[in-house]
């Protein structure tokens, strides 16, 4: 077997979560917030999945179910909310929702 | 691998997870909001009642353990969770949305955040943080047609799984270095030293920006005042303050275990706790919306919190204790009244939320002024109130472990913090010049019990704190045994 | 028990006054007076405090509690409810009742109080209930708790029924007091942690603590924390900022008990905690605080005789002599401690009775503009009587308590500060000038309005009699006060800045002084 | 993980075939581009709707049963992945095992119960609803004229 | 030769052998088509019509390779690749018989069940793409259907997992050594089986491209080679559930000694093609929400109940 490096394994999983989180940060559909969230989520797995082939664990593998089951229950209520977004304001760009925001003492 | 005798020390939860699967079923049977609100009263009753053993440090398949701590911060937030049902069913009453769910996501909420003080494992935080989460991006969503509801759903969806996200990932890293994914196994990891590695040092910082992130500390804060205002009150008080606490309990498990901490974490929290104390303050100052208020406020109050969290020490989690005990009190109490004088509109609910529109509340509902006014002191840190003797015991536990900075930034925010506390205060008894008309709740009986419950706890503990302080000691002193 | 009885009778009379709205009047009246024979009675058993030996060098040691009560409070901390008196202490508790039962009179007729009346009444008890814990408190923890609890119904007293500025002026005087307050609190921690971490019993009763050492850096950042409170509370010079908006914005029985009452809780602080606690620290502070002193008694005449509203007048003549006490405390002398204590209660009495006086003719007239005032001995011949006698006693004329006060403070800093005590009488000068001014503006001269049925009502009459036959009592009496609280004296005695005076070298001023021995 | 479980097994003719799939579907298009006629008619550019002249945009929004559909399935197939974790182990994890995927079970079935009573399981046209939408409107007619 | 050449030879020759088995079942069912309902069927070209197979192929060959200019065209490209290679790339877990198949995985069955559910990509996407009311309903139609039908397909594979404590389909086809599971699992088989239809959408359950409904739905606007890999799909597609049947319920390539392994796997798979092409003749077309209902209110309970009744069964047997 050809053994790497465990910082080297960690950097892939460390790529797509920047990639996430970039494309959180960046992008203002939230469908697509929604998919970068996911992206990043499963990066978080894949870094369990390493430790549980280092040390030879189950313990990651459950993790990761849990891990997926969870983000699937976060993009199910993610959609449900996004479709009443998008019922209310024709749009689901995030810019678009301004209702709340501070509102300061004038003079 | 199954030891029952282990079973009782789950009740709490068991009981919770199986109300509200039958909660759902009741509803498939039948919509009655009644019932529905009365069931779930009920099943909170139960679960309290199953916490009467305390189970001195019983591990549970590594996955839970339950302790003193854990036993008293469930008991806590199942009665939390108790008003904050009293206060929904008024405040769903008129609302023309089906609302019988509500309860339902209010009580796996509640799973989430009693199995997540517990919990003692990464698998089973993850868990749990996250049948919390996904329940209150639902609650926070709830009344679906108001706009801003779901505004502030989407917003906490996006903040809230990002956090976790980040979370997860820190302790995955963690996982990694240590191999171990069980606080009690990293605590024994501790004592030999962990190496600190670069990607250790990423995942103890990924962990702590996203319990930041979930307790709403400074640089991770900006969801909250969305959050809160968009809420429907209830939910508001839920996310002040069980999310908090559970999340908070987490934090300290994890620290207290990964060994005394480390001059570099600690001076991260220092300046988180800093931050969080003088910003959040600094921004409650000119708002004019109350729960926006009350969010820049809970930011603060969080602050004071990490300041005991800091201190550390049986002092420092005996403050921590208190003080989330009265800061509960204090929430539950400002939104409970804020969903009491909502009214229904249209779309859903409509509540109170200019300050303006607490003008002279005194002159039309005298107690509930009067009640919000010793919330507002509460929060403040005035004498005669709960609030006062939780920050005390912060402040001790600071002086105690002679963070001087931290307690003299504490002591200049509070006072910050006291002219907003005040100004609600005096807008509450001042005179309107047109007087505001406050609507007539329906059942006001139990919410009114509920109200004075929490005046009498709340001048209780402020007045004669010795036994809570005692009780606290007593739970808490079992984690080290 | 008596103790907490004392304590209790105005809370629950509080609660009862607010249930019971229509008879809160009365209710208040009863719970006041009830107290106020109880204290009395208990301070009348003792007449004369026998000077007691001091035994031992500890400071403690010339403590002698008339009566004392210790319960468990919050045992886990070490603080406990533990209330005693002594001669001092009780001496103050009398004069809180004995104003707030006045303060209760007075506002029979207030307008102002005639909305919320219920409500009104229980602020106005709980605050007496609060000055009297802060009078009674042995447990560092318990003095702060009132001490703080002493703010709110003051702080609901101004905001609901004073004048116009009320939202302002109660918020400014909320924030500086309790912000200093916090410094005091974290001194108190601070001295809690050390004390435990020396003794190993972590504990905050005030005997306990007394016995602390400290190092010199540490007892002065202490002293400092709760030099800090009082100063602002008393308020001395350069923290009395909130002193003007929230006296004139106070209703009448509100700026009673706040500039009577309230602020000699800062100069018992002092007196009963700040120096024994840290006597050395207060050695090193004693200079510096002369001069804060010195310097409160003049600017606070100069401020006084500005003033061109009757209440801001009034209110910064009370910060003028707030000078007095606070450079008769830094004299560290056995004489000027003797002053202080009898300038606490006469200044309180004659405070009062310029407040009050200030009060009724902000009833009559809707205003306190001095401009708009004049020749009113016209219509209130009686009115302007009873005013004469507290201009006299404020510009300390012979014979009423304030002269005997000032004068023994004045003699007592004499002995170690020289230039500085001269320059503090020149405020006694001011003091008569600016104190004239209150009578020639409002009584003399033409009236500028005519007012009908506007002197004394009977009750008004009461209680301005009651008032200047106290002031009056103490300019005859003092030695009664004197002996009253000589163990305190005895006590402060020790942390003295040293000098070669024995008590003969001043025995001519009692015999001086003393008219009835 | 015990060494027993992982086969000792070839991964190279999985991605060969992979390859192998990959070229045929490439090659299928591309033959078929190259070989394929061109012609171009008046309506060889338009969208096909049976001949019937195209009327507004393609991009309908169609009801919402179908995202519910989607949720239920993202529920459903990812709760299932705890059943194959089950399902493999089941002799491992005996009866203690089997009491939690029955409670599993059970809760999967009481969602699924509720979904039923609300309605979300009936995928067409309600004709209870249509009906009572229908008279209703007929009586505000009435009430209305 | 060594062992290594041997494979991929092998491995050449399953997927051509696929793709002929596909191609033959446009006329094998177009044939049995016409037996069934009494018709004549393709009998012009070659013997029997047997070259109509050859015929089609060039046929489909040569027609226009039309892209809609109002369709997203990369998509549009991409969509109909995605299900025939998803359907191929699933054959590569099947043991025809000990010695023959792509690979042997430990985890064949969840790989299918990955492959599978790439096919309601294919759907939606052709759907989406083609930028067509008739496509978009058609796809959107298939996709759900596909999904939900996804659900207990999974869950009716487990029962058999249950049984041979495996994933490895070749270790489930070596369990039925004493007895083949389609008889302990009979309500699994005719889940995964009414599954199967619906994954492949054949008729009765081929409401996405419903032409009288939907005008072929998502394949409206597709033509040429692109159609045709839609229709290979289809015909892969059948094949594949065929085997999986076979391996999975009926005893793979096990069978009496007289015949080899590979012609028993071969007789079973076809039967159950047969058995495909029979019941698109045979039976009427349901409507949509009749079909959604089936799977959500009968299939998924049963499911679950199969599951549950087959775990109790093994634990309390100790089998």
């Amino acid at each position: 077997m050809i053994s790497v490096p465990v910082s080297v394994q960690l950097l892939l999983p460390s790529v797509l979560f920047l990639i996430g989180l970039l494309g959180v940060l960046i992008r203002r559909n939230v469908i697509f917030m929604l998919m970068a969230m996911e992206i990043m989520l499963n990066a978080a797995g894949l870094v369990f999945i390493i430790g549980s082939s280092l040390w030879k664990q189950a313990d990651g593998q459950v993790m990761v179910i849990f891990i997926l089951a969870m983000a699937a229950a976060e993009v199910a209520v993610g959609l449900a909310l996004i479709l009443q977004v998008f019922q209310m304001h024709k749009t689901v760009d995030v810019d678009q929702l301004q209702e709340l925001k501070d509102e300061r003492e004038r003079g | 691998m199954w030891h029952q005798h282990l079973l009782p020390a789950l009740f709490p939860q068991i009981i919770l997870a199986a109300a509200s699967v039958l909660c759902l079923l009741l509803i498939a049977w039948k919509r009655n909001h009644a019932v529905v609100h009365l069931f779930t009263l009920l099943s909170l009753i139960l679960a309290l009642a199953s916490l009467g053993k305390i189970y001195d440090a019983t591990a549970v398949d590594g996955l839970f353990v339950i302790d003193g701590l854990g036993v008293f911060v469930e008991g806590v937030i199942l009665i939390a969770v108790f008003f904050i049902t009293i206060f929904s069913y008024p405040y769903f009453f008129q609302s023309q949305i089906e609302k019988e769910e509500y309860y339902v996501l209010l009580l796996l909420a509640t799973l989430g955040a009693t199995s997540m003080v517990i919990s003692n494992h990464f698998v089973s935080f993850f868990l749990s943080l996250e049948i919390l989460s996904v329940s209150l991006y639902t609650l926070i969503a709830y009344p679906k047609k108001m706009s801003a509801s779901v505004e502030a759903g989407v917003k906490y969806l996006i903040l809230a799984a990002v956090s976790s996200a980040v979370l997860v990932f820190g302790l995955g890293l963690i996982y990694v270095q240590t191999g171990q994914m069980s606080l009690a196994e990293l605590g024994k990891l501790a004592t030999g030293g962990i190496g600190a590695n670069i990607w250790m040092i990423v995942g103890l910082g990924l962990v702590i920006a996203g319990l930041g992130f979930k307790l709403a500390l400074v640089p991770f804060h900006l969801w909250t005042p969305d959050v809160y205002a968009g809420a429907p009150a209830p939910t508001s008080a839920f996310v002040a303050t069980i999310s908090k606490g559970s999340v908070f309990v987490f934090l300290w498990r994890l620290f207290s275990s990964v060994g005394t901490m480390s001059h570099a974490v600690q001076l991260i929290f220092v300046v988180i706790a800093i931050a969080s104390m003088l910003i959040g303050n600094w921004l409650a100052l000119l708002q004019q919306n109350l729960k926006r208020l009350l969010a820049y406020s809970s930011i603060a109050n969080l602050g004071y919190l990490i300041v005991a969290f800091v201190a550390s020490g049986e002092t420092g989690l005996h403050a921590a204790m208190f003080f989330l005990v009265a800061y509960f009190i204090c929430m539950l109490g400002a939104f409970g009244i804020i969903s009491f004088l909502s009214e229904p509109a249209e779309s859903g609910q409509q509540e109170r939320l200019s300050l303006s529109s607490y003008t002279g509340l005194f002159w039309q509902k005298p107690g509930l002024a009067v009640l919000l006014a010793l919330i507002m002191l509460s929060l403040a840190g005035i004498p005669l109130t709960a609030g006062f003797i939780g920050k005390f015991y912060v402040l001790l536990s600071g002086v105690y472990s002679t963070q001087w900075l931290l307690v003299i930034v504490l002591i200049l925010s509070s006072v910050i913090g006291l002219f907003y506390y005040l100004r609600v205060v005096i807008q509450l008894f001042s005179r309107p010049e047109t007087p505001v008309s406050y609507p007539a709740s329906p059942y006001a009986v139990s919410t009114g019990l509920a109200f004075l419950v929490l005046f009498i706890l709340l001048i209780w503990f402020g007045v004669a704190p010795g036994h809570l302080m005692d009780q606290i000691s007593q739970m808490v002193h079992m984690i080290k045994g | 028990m008596i103790l907490v009885w004392l304590l209790l009778i105005p809370l629950i009379g509080g609660v009862m006054a607010w249930m019971f709205s229509g008879l809160s009047r009365w209710i208040a009246t009863l719970a006041v007076l009830i107290d106020l024979v109880l204290a009395l009675q208990l301070w009348l058993s003792h007449p004369s405090m026998p000077i007691q030996p001091v035994q031992g060098t500890a400071i403690g040691a010339g403590l002698a509690w008339i009566a004392e009560v210790q319960y468990r409070w919050i045992p886990l901390l070490g603080a406990s409810l533990h209330l005693a008196v002594d001669g001092f202490s009780l001496l103050m508790i009398v004069l809180t009742l004995f104003i707030g039962l006045l303060c209760v009179w007075m506002s029979w007729h207030d307008p102002v109080s005639r909305e919320k009346t219920g409500f009104y009444h229980f602020h106005l008890l709980w605050l007496i209930a609060g000055m009297v814990g802060v009078f009674m408190a042995m447990d560092l923890l318990l003095f702060y708790f009132f001490w703080e609890l002493m703010l709110i119904p003051m702080f609901f007293l101004i905001s609901i029924w004073g004048g116009a500025q009320r939202k302002k002026a109660s918020l400014k005087f909320f924030l500086f007091t309790q912000f200093s307050g916090l410094f005091m609190l974290i001194a108190i921690l601070a001295l809690y942690v050390l004390h435990g971490r020396q003794t190993g019993l972590y504990s905050f009763d005030y005997t306990e603590l007394l016995g602390t050492t400290l190092s010199r850096e540490v007892a002065g950042w202490l002293l400092a924390g709760f030099l800090l409170a009082f100063l602002v509370k008393l308020p001395a010079f350069p923290f009395h900022s909130w002193l003007p908006d929230t006296y004139t914005q106070s209703p009448t029985g509100g700026v009673a008990l706040l500039a009577g009452v309230m602020s000699k809780t800062a100069a018992y602080g002092m007196l009963r905690f700040a120096l024994p606690l840290f006597p050395e620290a207060a050695r090193m502070f004693a200079p510096a605080m002369v001069i804060l002193g010195v310097a409160g008694i003049l600017y606070g005449a100069k401020l006084a005789y500005a003033q061109s509203d009757l209440k801001r007048l009034i209110a910064f003549s009370s910060f003028s002599h707030m000078g007095f006490i606070l450079l008769g405390i830094f004299s560290m002398q056995e004489l000027a401690y003797q002053g202080v204590i009898i300038e606490m209660v006469a200044h309180a009495i004659s405070i009062t009775g310029l407040f009050f006086v200030a009060g009724m003719l902000q009833v009559r007239l809707q205003h306190t503009q001095l401009d708009a005032m004049g020749g009113f001995w016209e219509y209130m011949p009686r009115m302007g009587g009873v005013a004469m006698v507290f201009v006299m006693a404020s510009l300390g004329l012979p014979g009423l308590g304030n002269f005997v006060a000032e004068f023994l403070i004045l003699a007592g800093a004499f002995q170690v500060h020289v230039v500085w005590t001269v320059l503090a009488s020149l405020g006694l000068i001011a003091s008569m000038i600016y104190s004239l001014v209150i009578l020639q503006r409002v009584f003399h001269g033409k009236s500028k309005q005519t007012l009908t049925h506007a002197d004394l009502k009977p009750l008004e009459g009461l209680v301005m009699a009651c008032l200047v036959a106290a002031i009056v009592w103490i300019g005859f009496f003092p030695q009664r006060i004197v002996r009253s609280v000589q163990p305190v004296v005895q006590q402060l005695k020790q942390i003295a800045v040293k000098q070669n005076n024995s008590a003969a070298d001043y025995e001519w001023v009692w015999n001086d002084l003393t008219l009835f021995k | 993980m015990s060494d027993s479980f992982v086969h000792d097994i070839h991964l190279w003719p999985l991605l060969l075939y992979s390859a192998l799939v990959l070229l045929t579907a490439v090659g299928m298009l591309l033959l078929s581009h190259f070989l394929g006629q061109r012609h171009e008619e008046p309506a060889t550019d338009e969208t096909y709707e049976s001949g019937i002249p195209v009327t507004g945009s393609a991009r309908l929004l169609f009801p919402i049963h179908f995202y519910i559909v989607a949720m239920f399935f993202v529920v459903f197939d990812l709760e299932a992945v705890f059943i194959v974790a089950w399902a493999i182990s089941l002799r491992q994890v005996g009866w203690a095992g089997y009491a939690g995927v029955l409670i599993f079970i059970f809760i999967l079935v009481a969602v699924l119960i509720y979904e039923w009573r609300q309605g979300a399981l009936d995928f067409g046209p309600n004709s209870k609803k249509i009906l009572k939408a229908y008279y209703r409107r007929i009586q505000q007619k009435r009430k209305s004229s | 030769m060594s062992e290594t050449w041997i494979h991929i030879i092998m491995v050449v020759l399953i997927l051509l052998v696929l793709l002929t088995i596909a191609a033959g079942l446009i006329y094998v069912e177009r044939r049995m088509l016409a037996v069934w309902q009494d018709r004549y069927g393709p009998n012009r070209t070659g013997p029997f019509g047997l070259l109509q197979v050859l015929a089609d192929m060039v046929k489909i060959f040569f027609k226009e390779d039309w892209i809609p200019p109002f369709a997203d065209k990369k998509v549009f490209v991409i969509a109909p690749t995605i299900v025939m290679m998803a359907v191929l790339m699933s054959f590569a877990v099947i043991p025809f018989t000990p010695g023959i198949g792509v690979v042997d995985l430990n985890i064949g069955v969840l790989f299918f069940l990955a492959m599978s559910s790439m096919g309601a990509y294919s759907v939606v996407l052709a759907g989406w793409a083609s930028n067509n009311k008739y496509s978009l309903l058609g796809g959107i139609r298939g996709s759900a259907q596909m999904i939900s039908y996804e659900v207990f397909m999974g869950l009716s594979l487990m029962g058999v997992v249950i049984l041979a404590g495996s994933f490895n389909l070749r270790d489930i086809v070596e369990a039925q050594r004493k007895i083949w599971f389609f008889i302990p699992q009979i309500v699994g088989f005719v889940i995964f089986f009414l599954a199967g239809l619906a994954e492949t959408h054949r008729l009765p359950f081929d409401i996405p491209e419903a032409e009288s409904e939907l005008i072929a739905g998502y394949h409206s606007e597709y033509s040429g080679m692109k159609f045709g890999m839609f229709f290979v799909g289809e015909y892969l597609g059948i094949t594949l559930i065929s085997a999986l049947v076979t391996t999975l319920y009926f005893g793979g390539w096990l069978g009496p000694h007289f015949l080899p392994p590979i012609v028993w796997f071969l007789i079973k798979m076809f039967a159950f093609i047969l058995l495909f092409i029979l019941i698109r003749a045979t039976l009427p077309r349901p409507r949509y929400d009749q079909l959604m209902s089936l799977g959500w209110k009968v299939l998924l309970p049963l499911a679950l109940l199969n599951l549950l009744v087959t775990g109790a069964v093994v634990l309390y047997w100790h089998l």
